[in-house]
């Protein structure tokens, strides 16, 4: 087990370094100047000059990278030109609501997936499974920011119910932020809900027709002990490994998202860096969601073991 | 092969050996990173024309010794001698020329043909991989070659591997294996997955194989009525070692190690007078080769162990003609 | 036999299955007495239907392809054909249980066995939890599992395949079934095992007057255990009999030939087998006549025409064929 | 001890009607060949010019001169969609063909391979998959500066460890069967079991597969335009045309809900249709 951690931590470091190494290769093999590119196309060429020894682009790639990877290290990601702040202090202040965005998603769409997944898997080829396939096909074939404009067209438009954008801090009103938080909580959601539920719908159907499954049903259990009791756990394990792996493509629908509701959070800032050409911001977020992507496919990786007992064995001999 | 270390069962005074195995140990490292010896110093000969029945039940190494035999993977140590010719240290050139000489046939008749290919492109595959022969010549080998396994080239010529019957596929395997008139054939486990009555089928076309192109085979198994019907001599495997070895008749009829007298009780036979009384079966299962006993491997299993067993491992010995067990206490 | 009370009888059984090649004649018209206490081997090739007759007694066979379901299943005044979900659920696992063949699929590998093994007890005899552990120790105890208790906490795939055939027997013996349908009990075992598998059986059956239906493709199998033995071809049975009787002198041609294509441990080496040509028929669109007429070197115009019926024929047996082979040993 | 062949033949549940599968297959192959002929065409269709401005005639209405209306500058809203549809293609069908190009072949050596090379390709997999891959093109597009070309790579990069996932998986599996075995029992060379046993096996899944992630690749790119991120302005792209009208949807929806119509069409079929390839493999792989 210490082995096996040990393990896992050498590669999480690893893993951890290469995010560190392409995020610093993306921006400096980049064709351009950074400097001219901060500074515009009216500096002159002692402002450039000053910034690019400030920026330390005179230095060789490996110590730069090094120096960075050190500034980084100490919690020193840069500072943000146009807004006079430390990068991480910006993105340490914007990340709550984009927090909230990201588990807000999770509960929908898992809320909704586990409930439906199962019973259409335990009712598969009857009306209900038809409909919710053909719900989710269509919403797995609508890129994100098209569902929330659906939505924001019906809700906020239409029926004026739900604001279309603005954010109200939790701190201030848990009802205004609800208000605010919920259509884009729901366009994310809804992006994601049919993935879950066509994978749980799936390995149900395929754990359904094991033959332990038969066994449960020749002691005589009754069909939701059967689906509940010894169907789910073995049917959700790929599932984990997706809500996991699928944080990734919520973090990118999240981007979107708070460019589509206005929400403070850091997709908001990675777009406003970008079209501000703050490279420091964008490359504080790339390198922080990174991590933090990365970090949360450790947790799963461990939550896996403790759900199927098998890798949990393997683990213990190893 | 030095004299001083070669095996009493070895019979190497024999001018018509066709394959020599001395020695034989593989092992594979388990994920964990401890080594299992899954076969531990093995070693038989087969004379030209005879068919050598390997038998044992899952886990007693009998499929890696076959797979060892073709180099798939090579084994980890010992000798294998084909027609007097070493193969260890053998070229990776050296080693696809010897290949036509040696050929096998799995127990999986679907897994064993590309589903992608026609049954026609897979028994001609050996030939073009050959080389050296025309098209023409291919295909009339190739329709004689089919002929001779009991299909009708016109009907299966193009059809897909799924489109036939297990039994038909494992036809068209022998076919694919016997078109190169490779000298020594080994058949791993090739009716295991039919049914009783296609299992006869084979069996039948594997003796009329072995008659027509002059076969000498290694046929592993784990049925031993199986093994019994089709071999001339036969060898009984436990966890990765031989523990006896001897003619069939002589073998089947006079069991002299514990372990193949208790497999020969487990068999159910169906001779309408057998009433099966309980209790012949022998206690246990095979221990985890991971950690094999020390001394004699069947002892913590068998009947007749006594300390002996579990200080010195014995060595196969003559008991009788031709009749070799690894055994203190043999039943004589 | 004692056809005047037989605990189980099937009356022209039917299982037809939806498949992507169209309607599966699965089971097509079985009748069949089985006693209390007796055991029933039930033989046949892969395909034939003996599974899915197994799995038609308990109703197993999920809705979405059993497309017909026809005749009688009559087991303690019922008849299970005509029985609610919920009436059928009472009856498996506390009155007829039931062994699977894969034991390494058949055990939810994400559960401890002793807890699999409670839950029949607690759902059939509504035993508490404490209690139900207890027994679920005690029945892994029974069934030959050294250290029981240990093993109780232990997940199937920690048990070898034979340990594993324990536990299923186990969970099936749970509630003290009046019947226990093993469904090639043994075929994914080692021999040895397969022979203490048997033994266990045997044992146990004797001990608590079940009536075992012991289905195999191994006719071995059947001669050591079975009082009586069913073969069936084709979605039908095609003789019936006492076992020593049914072996020894086989009426059915396909029995004869099931018993001549087998290799035996009593015979000398390279015995030439006797292998049935061809290979079963689709059960699609089987022939019309005698469904093994086309394999039969017995078979004349008549059978390809009409089927036989399954007919007694004194003593107990019973077969289908217009042109039985002669008693030999009578 | 494996199962039977027999007991592998087990009778399967069967999918829907085929007639229904057909019409299934038979409606998005249609939409997708209209799109694929109208994207090429473009020029040549008898539709108004895409980038004539028309300051009197802004967010109309459908009508029988603009279908689709027109947008907040007074362009056409069909002839424009029809014109980011093309992008769409483009980019959808370039980057998965890069990243089958590019994964495939990385899958299929490291599956048939194993040992070190395996590990040196699955750890920059790993590496690639260590971002969250619409961030990642986002950043890729930051700071390249946006192109047709630089899309197409941006987004095919994200593609290559999926590809290279189902080729490994496949190859591994197809390693294992008999026939490899018995194709270097028969003398074959590597590369030769590469391209004749393995290969011809890995066509189809990955044909199926990409026919899906080009419905993704869509989205990506619809993403990326969203953002202002794709092939610049004055080429327009759905995405791009969707961003720009949307604070005018109360009043023009067409404008909004025109290109949308046109992206989710073209998605839905790729999705259904790539559905019933996939549907239809699995059968044949249970057949087999």
């Amino acid at each position: 087990m210490l082995r096996k951690a040990l393990h896992q931590t050498g590669s999480l470091a690893g893993i951890l370094l290469a995010v560190s190494l392409i995020t610093f290769l993306l921006m400096n093999l980049a064709p351009g100047d950074p400097a001219l590119a901060i500074l515009g196309e009216t500096a002159t060429v002692e402002s450039i000059a000053a910034l690019r020894g400030q920026l330390g682009l005179d230095l060789p790639m490996l110590q730069r990278y090094l120096n960075w990877l050190g500034d980084v290290l100490t919690g020193d990601l840069g500072q943000s030109f146009r807004a006079n702040e430390p990068v991480l202090g910006a993105i340490l202040d914007r990340f709550p609501v984009t927090l909230e965005l990201l588990i807000g998603a999770q509960v929908v769409a898992l809320g909704l997936a586990l409930p439906v997944g199962i019973y259409t898997a335990y009712r598969a080829r009857g009306p209900a499974d038809r409909l919710s396939l053909s719900v989710a096909l269509a919403l797995i074939s609508t890129p994100p920011f098209l569902i929330g404009i659906v939505l924001i067209y019906f809700f906020a438009l239409k029926l004026g119910v739900l604001p279309a954008t603005g954010y109200v801090p939790l701190s201030e009103s848990l009802a205004g932020n609800l208000r605010t938080m919920t259509l884009p909580i729901l366009t994310l959601g809804l992006f994601e809900f049919p993935l879950y539920m066509r994978l749980l719908r799936s390995d149900m159907i395929q754990t359904l027709q094991q033959n332990f499954i038969s066994l449960a049903r020749a002691i005589g259990l009754p069909p939701w002990r059967i689906l509940i009791g010894h169907a789910l756990r073995p049917s959700s394990f790929s599932l984990i490994t997706v809500v996991g792996i699928n944080m990734g493509r919520l973090i990118g629908g999240a981007v979107i998202v708070e460019v589509l509701f206005g929400l403070p959070g850091i997709g908001q800032l990675l777009v406003d860096g970008i079209y501000q050409r703050e490279y420091l911001v964008v490359q504080g977020v790339v390198l922080f969601v990174g991590v933090f992507f990365v970090l949360i496919n450790f947790v799963v990786d461990f939550l896996y073991g403790v759900l199927d007992p098998r890798v949990r064995v393997d683990a213990v001999r190893r | 092969m030095r004299d001083e270390v070669r095996p009493a069962h070895l019979r190497g005074d024999r001018a018509d050996i066709v394959l020599s195995v001395h020695n034989l140990t593989k092992t594979f490292g388990t994920p964990s990173g401890a080594q299992v010896q899954a076969v531990a110093g093995v070693s038989f000969d087969i004379a030209a024309g005879e068919t050598l029945g390997l038998v044992g039940e899952s886990g007693c190494g009998k499929t890696t010794v076959g797979r060892a035999l073709i180099h798939l993977p090579p084994p980890s140590s010992g000798e294998v001698v084909l027609e007097g010719r070493p193969m260890s240290g053998l070229s990776a050139a050296e080693l696809r020329a010897l290949r036509p000489r040696l050929q096998m046939v799995f127990q999986d008749p679907i897994s064993s043909l590309n589903p992608k290919h026609s049954i026609a492109d897979i028994v001609e595959a050996p030939l073009v991989v050959l080389g050296g022969i025309d098209r023409r010549r291919r295909q009339e080998q190739v329709r004689e070659m089919l002929t001779a396994v009991g299909l009708d080239p016109d009907i299966v010529w193009n059809r897909r591997p799924h489109e036939l019957s297990g039994g038909q596929c494992q036809r068209v395997s022998i076919a694919r294996a016997l078109i190169l008139r490779p000298r020594l054939l080994i058949c791993d486990e090739p009716v295991s997955s039919l049914d009783v009555s296609v299992q006869a089928q084979i069996l039948n076309l594997l003796e009329d194989a072995k008659q027509r192109f002059g076969l000498t085979m290694l046929f592993v198994a784990h049925d031993l009525a199986v093994v019994k019907n089709i071999s001339d001599r036969v060898a009984v495997m436990y966890l990765g070692r031989i523990c006896e070895i001897a003619p069939s008749a002589q073998l089947y009829g006079r069991a002299a190690h514990p372990y193949t007298a208790a497999l020969l009780a487990s068999v159910p036979d169906p001779a309408p007078q057998a009433k099966r009384r309980i209790g012949r079966a022998i206690e246990g299962e095979i221990p985890s080769p991971l950690d094999p006993p020390s001394g004699c491997r069947f002892r913590t299993r068998c009947p007749k162990a006594a300390p002996v067993c579990a200080a010195d491992e014995p060595v196969l010995r003559p008991i009788g003609p031709d009749h070799f067990v690894a055994c203190h206490f043999p039943n004589l | 036999m004692n056809i005047a009370d037989p605990l189980l009888s099937l009356r022209d059984l039917k299982s037809y299955l939806r498949t992507p090649r169209g309607l599966v004649r699965a089971v097509d018209g079985v009748t069949l007495d089985l006693a209390a206490g007796r055991t029933l081997g039930l033989v046949g090739e892969s395909g034939c239907g003996k599974s899915v007759l197994a799995r038609s007694i308990l109703g197993l066979l999920p809705d979405a392809i059993l497309q017909k379901a026809g005749g009688e299943i009559r087991f303690g005044g019922r008849d299970l054909r005509r029985s609610t979900e919920a009436e059928l659920r009472k009856v498996r696992g506390r009155e007829i249980a039931m062994i699977f063949q894969d034991p390494m699929t058949s055990l939810n590998p994400v559960l401890k066995v002793g807890p699999q093994i409670e839950q029949a007890l607690r759902l059939h005899l509504g035993l508490r939890r404490t209690e139900a552990r207890e027994r679920a120790v005690d029945l892994l105890d029974q069934v030959g599992i050294p250290a029981a208790r240990q093993r109780a906490v232990s997940y199937p795939h920690e048990l070898s395949g034979g340990m594993r055939q324990r536990v299923m027997i186990a969970i099936a013996l749970a509630c003290d079934p009046k019947l226990l349908i093993a469904d090639e009990p043994t075929t994914a075992l080692d021999v040895t095992v397969q022979a203490q598998i048997l033994d266990l059986l045997q044992e146990q059956q004797a001990r608590r007057g079940m009536a075992l239906i012991l289905i195999t493709h191994n006719l071995g199998v059947v001669a050591g255990m079975a009082d009586e033995v069913a073969v069936m071809y084709a979605g039908r049975i095609v003789e019936h009999g006492p076992t020593a009787a049914l072996l020894a002198d086989p009426r059915m041609p396909y029995t004869a030939a099931l018993l001549r294509s087998a290799p035996r441990l009593s015979d000398p080496p390279h015995t030439r087998l006797e292998a049935i040509t061809g290979r079963p028929p689709v059960l699609v669109d089987p022939p019309a006549g005698c469904r093994f007429a086309p394999r039969c070197a017995r078979s004349r115009e008549d059978c390809r025409r009409e089927p036989p019926e399954i007919e007694e024929a004194g003593t107990g047996r019973r077969f289908a064929c217009w042109h039985p082979l002669e008693l030999a040993h009578a | 001890m494996t199962l039977s062949v027999a007991e592998r033949e087990r009778i399967k549940v069967v999918g829907p009607r085929r007639r229904w599968g057909d019409l299934l297959v038979a409606l998005p192959a249609a939409w997708l060949g209209v799109a694929v002929l109208a994207a090429v065409f473009a020029p040549l269709l008898p539709i108004p010019d895409p980038f004539r401005q028309a300051l009197l005639r802004t967010l109309q209405p459908p009508s029988a001169v603009h279908l689709l209306g027109t947008d907040a500058l007074g362009r056409d809203v069909f002839a424009r969609s029809v014109l980011g549809l093309r992008v769409s293609l483009v980019v959808g069908i370039g980057s998965v063909v890069f990243g089958l190009g590019i994964g495939g072949t990385l899958g299929l050596v490291a599956g048939y391979f194993r040992g070190r090379t395996d590990l040196w390709i699955s750890a920059v997999m790993t590496v690639i998959l260590s971002f969250p891959p619409l961030v990642l093109a986002i950043a890729i597009m930051s700071y390249a500066g946006p192109s047709l070309a630089l899309v197409i790579v941006a987004l095919g990069i994200l593609f290559v460890p999926a590809f290279a996932r189902i080729a490994r998986a496949n190859t591994l599996s197809l390693a294992e069967r008999e026939f490899v075995l018995a194709a270097r029992a028969m003398g074959m060379r590597d590369l030769g079991i590469l391209m004749q046993e393995v290969l011809p096996n890995l066509v189809a899944p990955l044909i199926a597969y990409s026919m899906l992630m080009v419905a993704v690749a869509i989205i990506g790119e619809a993403a990326l335009s969203f953002l202002g991120l794709s092939v610049p302005p004055p080429q327009p792209t759905l995405g791009g045309m969707i961003a720009a009208e949307r604070a005018n949807l109360l009043e023009a929806p067409w404008a909004v809900f025109g290109p949308a119509l046109f992206l989710f069409l073209t998605i839905l079929s790729l999705n259904v249709a790539g559905d019933q390839v996939q549907r239809r493999l699995d059968q044949r792989e249970a057949a087999l």
